[in-house]
């Protein structure tokens, strides 16, 4: 995570997750992706009560269990041990399937390698030709999941954009993202393409353009400071 | 905490947004599932011009087949629409004040799963040259023909179980069980009339038929009336 | 059940369901329709263990309960009070349909309006105009159970032959029957029509020939009677 | 009495007729759920040329992976066949010595459920404009576009799970149950290996996820092995 920009300022990996986690509703449904987006849960505010899905078939996941408490039968779709809360369910897999692809699931929060200012998002394969293809549940969960956020860091290691006018790595989904959580901003996707909705602390909005692979536009909360 | 709690204190109030016109999934195979206090609610609520998907079309005077009576239903899905001891359905149909759209058990039941599932249509070989497979798309696969069928969703679904959390978390009694739990997943409102209240934690995870995540709303009928009983009593709703 | 053809001989229904019950093999998952099928769990031969299933949820269904024991939400498929083996399970309505349309299902037995000798079954609707139509499981067991087989009286009430060479009422499945107990005989459908495999006490392959609307051929337990 | 007993002594015997070139699905979710003693008896057994259906392609040098290792499979029918630590699967793929139908995890559960359940081909949205819905059917429904997946059987499946009885019935343990009900229901042969026996009846039937009529045969293994541990010193089957 050393990037120039990383070094210049903006948001640690923690302030990402704890930024997403306060757009998670009381009541939610949630499936976390692995990486950045599972530290979602830690961060939620308190006075939420928020249920975990992982795919893998456990709808109530609560968190890591203590060292020496693991139990290789209870683990989530990263396949690390977890631990389950009360009022928990175990399914089989179609079961647990059908809540993300019946759009049962409110809200996942993702990793991404490009997301395309439509929504479209690519995260599964860089398409290069040795490359192993794996997909797991990724494409499900995009295309049935009712709200998608993505958490990623704006740019990658080289300083290439990840939120681009059109994706070049093989799509995951078609215009699925609703939000993007980076290091410098809160990015949504909307009809007219990426409107920024928040600048991370020391972040002007000319620098998160310099850096966006396609054109933003100053949301709302944004437009007084950057046209006036 | 704002806690999430489904509890809801009465039927009235539970089925109370059930609009003019909705879709409204009920529970139940003949009386065994069926949610009769809720059904009864909505005949109080004078919602109209509903679709109902059930199995059946009531029996007697009560539950179904008095929404049924009552003219609130403007169709019914369902696979069998007779029974011994009621003819309000029949004689709707045969006035032509009510449609019906006939369906076989089990496509039925596929059609309700698929809906819940994010899937828009599947291909069964139920059907397949007979009436019933009329104007629909048949498609051989591998050398059979099959018939191509839509996946079902609705506004509302009314369904009863045995034992109920805050969360939804929800279990069955015997072949009760039915339609519930496919029904909680197709219906954008699921509401559940729960013979008893549980705390969260009290259902082992292993046992949850239906997990939180397809119910929406639960109201306690601690004795829910007994359609045959009411059926052979004469008794009739409103 | 006061037909003509009863008056002379063959069999009654219970020995009807008595001779389908003896093909019915130890550790078949069977489903049973309404009426004369219901019988023939009384007769399957001792010292087979058979397992039924019940399309409204329940695989391992036991007899009737004792009066007064009736639980109205323990019921078969006709709605009527039942009990449970041990070892058996409950199971939603697309589990259950599952099991017989995915052909889990070894044997159903079922009654007929018309069976054509080609295997198609009618026994659902007359076609009447102003008959409410109800088809209920019937078209899903024939189009998925393994093996289908009919008890049904040879004629109608008012003598008309059920087995036929072409249906006239709608048809509930197409050749998907594989062998029919009547009160006059046990008929096989086989590539070349309707075979009489045993005919009952008293009666001659001609007497059940002039009540079927089809071409029989004499198998060939009979065909030593019939040609020689 | 000739009683249903589908319980058999050993898992060599269990596995002796899973014959060359047959599909094969293999329960599991990593190492949860994984049938690690009957997969080993299949390696001993050296049915070659088989077609695996798993989420995964194994870790290091036992179970799946060991399979995968000896030469025994021909395709790999799966969602996620990168592991941290195995490469088995991946040497083999680049040396075009193992063919890969790669399956979003969830179409993947769906076409093992529609094998099950007699629906030959289904419509989902997942996938739809990328590389996996290459070459595959599209359809509108509603207005948005759905790709057309087929149901998926096997000649025989291999699962885990907690308790059975003599019929068969099955219960699993936590998210171990994953696949294995499904693929039970997907499978000409079902072989289960159980973690323990129990007495017909001594299973609520509230609680049987499996029932019986999914499963042919059982085999104990009292003390499976684990399969991360197994990884973690090193071993390797056979």
């Amino acid at each position: 995570m050393s990037t120039q920009t990383d070094t210049i300022s903006g948001w640690n990996r923690e302030q990402m997750a704890k930024r997403a986690a306060l757009d998670i509703p009381n009541g939610s449904y949630v499936n976390l992706g692995i990486g950045i987006p599972e530290k979602v849960a830690q961060y939620v505010p308190a006075g939420r009560e928020v249920i975990y899905h992982t795919e893998n078939g456990l709808l109530g996941m609560g968190i890591a269990p203590e060292p020496g408490q693991e139990d290789p039968e209870l683990i989530n779709a990263g396949k690390k041990p977890v631990t389950v809360i009360p009022g928990a369910a175990y399914f089989h897999h179609a079961d647990s399937f059908a809540m993300i692809r019946g759009q049962h699931i409110d809200i996942c929060v993702l990793g991404a390698m490009q997301v395309a200012e439509n929504g479209d998002l690519a995260n599964w394969s860089t398409g290069a030709p040795d490359a192993i293809p794996a997909v797991g549940g990724a494409m499900d969960l995009v295309a049935g999941v009712k709200t998608i956020y993505v958490i990623t860091q704006h740019c990658t290691k080289s300083g290439e954009p990840k939120l681009v006018d059109t994706c070049s790595y093989p799509l995951t989904g078609q215009a699925v993202v609703s939000r993007i959580y980076t290091d410098l901003a809160v990015i949504d996707v909307t009809p007219e393409g990426f409107m920024v909705a928040e600048l991370a602390p020391g972040i002007d909005f000319d620098h998160v353009q310099a850096r966006t692979g396609a054109k933003l536009i100053p949301g709302q909360m944004l437009a007084s400071v950057v046209n006036g | 905490m704002t806690m999430i709690d489904k509890r809801i204190d009465s039927v009235t109030a539970v089925v109370a947004d059930i609009f003019d016109g909705a879709t409204v999934m009920v529970g139940g195979f003949g009386e065994a599932g069926s949610p009769i206090e809720l059904i009864h609610a909505l005949i109080d609520s004078g919602a109209k011009n509903l679709t109902v998907v059930n199995n059946n079309t009531g029996s007697g005077h009560v539950g179904l087949a008095a929404l049924i009576e009552n003219k609130q239903v403007g169709k019914m899905i369902c696979s069998f629409p007779r029974t011994a001891n009621s003819t309000v359905f029949p004689d709707l149909y045969r006035a032509g004040e009510i449609e019906l759209e006939l369906v076989p058990q089990g496509t039925l039941a596929e059609r309700i799963r698929a809906g819940g599932s994010g899937v828009p249509a599947f291909y069964t070989a139920t059907s397949v040259g007979t009436p019933l497979a009329e104007g629909k798309e048949l498609r051989n696969f591998g050398g059979r023909d099959y018939v191509m069928e839509f996946g079902l969703k609705a506004d509302f679904a009314l369904i009863k179980c045995e034992r109920a959390d805050r969360y939804g978390n929800l279990v069955y009694n015997k072949t009760a069980r039915n339609f519930g739990p496919i029904m909680a997943m197709a219906a954008n409102i699921t509401i559940a009339q729960t013979g008893a209240q549980v705390e969260v934690g009290a259902i082992d995870p292993e046992m949850v038929v239906t997990p939180g995540i397809f119910v929406d709303r639960i109201v306690t009928v601690a004795y829910p009336a007994q359609e045959s009983k009411l059926v052979a009593a004469g008794r009739s709703y409103p």
